[in-house]
């Protein structure tokens, strides 16, 4: 077996108003070649085991999969220090892992218990850990706030940024063009990221984006596009991004062409407006886990049993998540009116449903 | 359902007047994100029923734009927690330019979407804005409740000249409710700023809107058991507020309880009572007003507390015992 | 000066806390469209005085991110009016992240400027959003009236954890109020939840909050001259409210009347009045509350008409008389 | 006296993804010279009677001053048909006369009076009239409701077309770019107008936008740069964008250098942000009307005496509508509770300012 190899990114990368881009030839260590794998493997599994709980009515409301997108989070997570910041929208769950969450953190999230990184009171669209900020269900409002949380690194005198992750729908919001300009005009270290997997619900990019060159529509702002089904290419890209930041810089526009597998949330059968086959056909030929599975082997970074290993491992890892999200229990009753406010104001009055005070709604 | 009547409304406006045209974020091709506009892309084409990008202050300035230029848009948002994002449109472009023009430009839009908390969609997703809209002239606010309801006022809505705010449910969209062959004709609208009385009672007025109405009714009936006959008023207009509905039977019941899935300070039943204060009424109440409301704070997501969050029935029929002195607990109220 | 009173405040606090920075349109170089901000930038320079291009939800949003992450950032809405911009960031951001993330994150930041209405600025920039804020846990929301209140209470915002919603006004900005000396200590701040008894008196209760208060202290000195004495309580926190001191005073008073320049439904005064209704207060009352309010329209522009769209002194004098049954009108009310 | 001349536009267009542009040599005839002097005179010498009737206080609040920017809103509507329509921001006095109001309209507005084209209810920001949508206090908002009445002349099937104008400063507002993209997607038949006078408020262009080359940052959306101070070079522009947006092109953009002599609005000296030097230099190089003047004298167009006879004309004609401005009544008190709604529900309650009705409040 191989300590590590050279290899191509899948994709060349575009680039926009930059004079050159991230190498295409990437290195990759054993170490990171299986931990990247089982990084995948895990967000994949998470989300099968996600559906099925939403299927069984345990998880309720929303709850949008990252399925097909996982070599994004994966890559780029891998191209970012810890102390970087991130912010996402509602597809966030591989996110949340990511950035340290454990599987049970994110699947009792989802149904609602207090061993959720939310207790339950967020549920799929809001989650948070150290250095993660969301988990955002109001589309496009994630950017804001994540120029909002590299200009703070910048005010603190740290080198580090955050990375503000939309979705190609998200990119027409007007909000974003503020973002952008303020984040261009103040040098903000943020890297504006677009996974574009080709729909905003139903919607596909073409009938929603006068222009459909996310990278490019920063205007001022440099962009690279990015295949973001190449989990090395995604981190190679990242880094290089970050290092341009770190550099002051100022902000940069990433755009990861990705897919997602499944609807847009679990009440989208997702059929609609794509057909079953478009859908098998990304599975088979641009799958990002298939595909870097392959390249482990080929490249003799892992062998089969290794991966097969892993796969065992992952799926236990996420079985017992499951048996843990479905018998943990809810928050007891008083904590609805916690976490409303961080300071209390003297005399504050919880006040019930039916007018009274804290105290009476939690005897009912 | 409730989603067909609204879907019948649209139809049935749309086929009578070509001025009339429904945009928002997946209405066409999509039928809806909740279906509501179901086939009228099929029927009405590209040019009547568009697909917005998902940007609701624009297409609500194209919308209102479009509206002060003749057109009559009905704007979908695709719920109104998004229509924060478009309320200066709503509130400076909408409502107030009638008043600023001293009467020249009209704009006759409808903005309309699900309102209020859906099943486990946490906080950003259930926010109810019938209290802030009906906070501003210029607008008038609906709030259906039944099917009939959702029929007659979309209708009116959208044939009114003015802006409309109409604020749907998404948790009655699939409830079956009878439409009487009135309801079903063409020509069934319901005026603007006319509360019905749902249920005759005499001896609690409970006055609601939306969803919760359907909570007052069950109550109503468990309550009929026991020998209290309640009197439930379903507003249907927020703005304006029908007040001598309202009046009218407290002066018979005595007793009022107000009944809504929003937060309470500042909400619906804050209004209701403080018209109540102003009134001839005022004088016959025989105990306090109660607001039973959702409790104040954001929606959290968990089943047991999102539950707790929100009005339940026996809410309800707490509330009217202890109003009524007829629980074990009435003394306790108001300590 | 209001405005002296403010920018010593920011100063205070920018002073003491190196995460303390404020940001908006013009609040820099120009000194604050309104000179709240005079001299910040010149002594902080451009780290923490931040010019802003016109984009409210875009530098709203930052505010709210940077706070995220540890700051405390002082939001200024050039107005309040164009806060509707940027009031997604300020609910679905700021105001219900502590509770959505189960309190692990917080949003120290404080949304300041002038609210309602100025002179002869139209219906586009005369609105007052208590009643909006009021409405939304996660927010707390005041309303100062005074150069103490100012100070205070704008300290008492900086300093605090969770968001708050800062409403000044621009027609006391250059106001002469008296400063205690305690008020000028850099110390100097006011618990935010509790109102103010400005004025002592027992034969009616006024309760007001930002500039309207100045109209009830008028109104209450020119009362005395004819026997009534009035209670005047200046708010101060919107939300939370002081219903204690409300509520105590009416039970001595006897009568209540709530004044405020915003519009009636919904508004301020709504709340009060069914505060009142839910408490042991309802049961003190003499009279039906009266809701003193700005007009249900949006505002004109013609200086007579605005001035009628406006709360006047003679308004209250004219409600107190009545509520006190003084007035030979006193039988026409109410009718 | 020659009837027409032919002559060069002052300054040289740039072009944004076009590949021609308005021609740069254009006709004008002795008639419309003097007409474009006469409405420049006009709106100049109203927008100075505006600014002396704030000093005197019969004028409240806000006043913002078109002085300076003339050629714009002549040269525009020399290039449009009435039945196309315009609408604009609170910089609103020059548009609203040049659509038709007569300047007692204008004046009797902005004093607050019955003969107002609002009838005072408007005031400075608020103004109206035929395919003249106002007048717009809040920044940005007018440009998608000028798409929207673009889309409006396209559904009823005419070849209209909406002009809607932003300044500088609004140039970075998110809703600009919403705008941008859904008129692009649905060809919409709309000319966004950049009037750049280089400051939005007390900020110049620079400190506000990331870039200041605003007929560029429609990305996907042509553009063309002009020469605000000429108002045959925007004639011109102005001509060529429509018959571009009447042949369904879809929309355009246009940006006309100016600049503002006055203060942002009447409470701002207007000097702290920019030398009186700088303002002097303008008033005396790029002036809008002398320029013009100095052509039509130059080239035959007119004589000094016809240029001499207009001024004391549209000075006679302000002056006129300044007298009865001043002194035309107020709407009367019941007026306060008219126009909130066209259609009034049933029972509808006027509620005034002590909870009472509207009869009530008239009385008092
Ligand atoms: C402001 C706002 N408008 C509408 C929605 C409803 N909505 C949720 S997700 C979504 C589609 C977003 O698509 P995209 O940005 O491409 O992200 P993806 O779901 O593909 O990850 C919509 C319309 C919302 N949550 N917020
Ligand atoms: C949304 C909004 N934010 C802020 C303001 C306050 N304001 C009014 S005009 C203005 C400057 C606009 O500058 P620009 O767009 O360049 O137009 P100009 O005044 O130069 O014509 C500002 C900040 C407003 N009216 N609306
Ligand atoms: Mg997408
Ligand atoms: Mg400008």
């Amino acid at each position: 077996l191989a300590e590590s190899a050279s290899l191509n990114v899948l994709s060349p990368y575009k680039v926009y108003k930059l004079d050159d881009g991230p190498p295409e030839s990437v290195e990759v260590t054993r170490d990171d070649g299986l931990k990247f794998y089982r990084q995948m493997q895990t967000v994949r599994r998470m989300e099968t085991a996600a559906g099925n709980l939403y299927k069984e009515k345990i998880i309720r409301g929303f709850c949008h999969l990252y399925s097909g997108q996982e070599a994004i989070c994966v890559g780029m997570e891998a191209g970012l220090r810890p102390t970087d910041a991130i912010i996402t929208a509602y597809r966030a769950h591989g996110w949340t892992y990511m950035r340290g969450v454990s599987v049970l953190g994110v699947l009792a999230e989802l149904t609602g218990r207090q061993s959720g990184c939310a207790k339950g009171k967020g549920g799929s669209m809001h989650m948070y850990t150290d250095n993660f900020y969301g988990g955002n269900g109001i589309v496009g409002a994630q950017v804001p706030l994540g120029a909002g949380i590299g200009f703070a690194m910048k005010y603190q005198g740290t080198d580090n940024l955050c990375v503000a992750l939309y979705g190609d729908g998200a990119a027409n919001q007007g909000q974003m063009f503020e973002a952008y300009n303020m984040a261009k005009l103040w040098d903000i270290p943020c890297i504006f990221v677009c996974e574009n997997n080709g729909f905003g619900m139903g919607t596909p990019v073409e009938r929603a984006s006068a222009s459909t060159e996310y990278y490019t529509r920063g205007d001022y702002i440099p962009g690279i596009w990015v295949d973001g089904m190449d989990v090395l290419g995604v981190r190679e890209a990242t880094r290089w991004a970050a290092e341009y930041c770190r550099a002051g810089k100022g902000p940069l526009l990433m755009e990861c062409a990705t897919y997602r597998y499944h609807g847009h949330s679990m009440s989208d059968p997702g059929t609609s407006y794509r057909t079953r086959d478009e859908i098998q056909e990304v599975r088979q030929k641009r799958d990002p886990i298939t595909g870097f599975r392959e390249r482990l082997l080929t490249n003799n970074l892992a062998t089969p049993e290794e991966l097969k290993k892993i796969d065992v491992e992952v799926r236990k890892e996420v079985d017992e998540a499951v048996a843990k999200a479905k018998t943990d229990a809810e928050l007891s009753a008083p904590n609805l009116y916690y976490n409303i406010y961080k300071q209390i104001p003297e005399d504050y009055k919880r006040i019930s449903r039916w007018g009274g005070t804290h105290e009476s709604i939690i005897i009912v | 359902m409730v989603r067909d009547a609204l879907n019948m409304a649209m139809d049935e406006e749309m086929a009578r007047d070509d001025r009339v045209y429904l945009l928002g974020e997946e209405v066409a091709q999509y039928d809806g994100a909740y279906k509501v506009s179901r086939g009228l892309w099929k029927k009405y084409g590209d040019r009547r029923v568009i697909d917005t990008p998902i940007t609701e202050m624009g297409f609500a300035g194209i919308a209102v734009g479009s509206a002060m230029a003749g057109l009559r848009p009905i704007c979908e948002f695709m719920t109104f927690n998004f229509s924060m994002q478009a309320i200066d449109h709503v509130i400076n472009s909408a409502a107030k330019t009638l008043y600023m023009s001293a009467g020249r430009v009209n704009v006759p839009i409808v903005f309309r979407g699900p309102n209020g908390a859906a099943s486990g969609v946490a906080a950003q997703h259930s926010q109810c804005y019938a209290a802030w809209y009906g906070h501003c002239p210029g607008l008038k606010v609906l709030s259906p409740f039944s099917s009939e309801d959702a029929k007659g006022l979309l209708k009116a809505a959208i044939r009114d000249d003015d802006p409309v705010v109409f604020l749907e449910n998404e948790l009655v969209y699939g409830t079956p409710f009878e439409m009487s062959d009135e309801a079903l004709s063409d020509e069934f609208v319901i005026p603007i700023g006319k509360a019905k009385v749902e249920r005759e009672g005499k001896h609690v007025t409970l006055v609601s809107h939306s969803k919760s109405v359907e909570l007052c009714l069950e109550a109503a009936r468990e309550l009929e058991g026991q020998g209290v006959e309640c009197e439930v008023i379903n507003l249907r207009s927020i703005r304006p507020m029908d007040e001598e509905t309202i009046i009218k039977s407290v002066m018979k019941t005595h007793h009022l309880i107000t009944v809504e899935g929003g937060w309470p300070q500042f909400g619906v039943g804050a209004e209701v009572c403080a018209k109540v204060f102003e009134s001839a009424a005022f004088n016959y109440l025989d105990a306090p007003i109660v607001r039973v409301t959702g409790a104040d704070v954001p929606m959290p997501y968990a089943k047991s507390l999102e539950q707790r969050a929100l009005p339940q029935g026996f809410n309800i029929i707490e509330s009217v015992k202890r109003t009524l002195n007829l629980s074990p607990a009435a003394a306790a109220y108001r300590s």
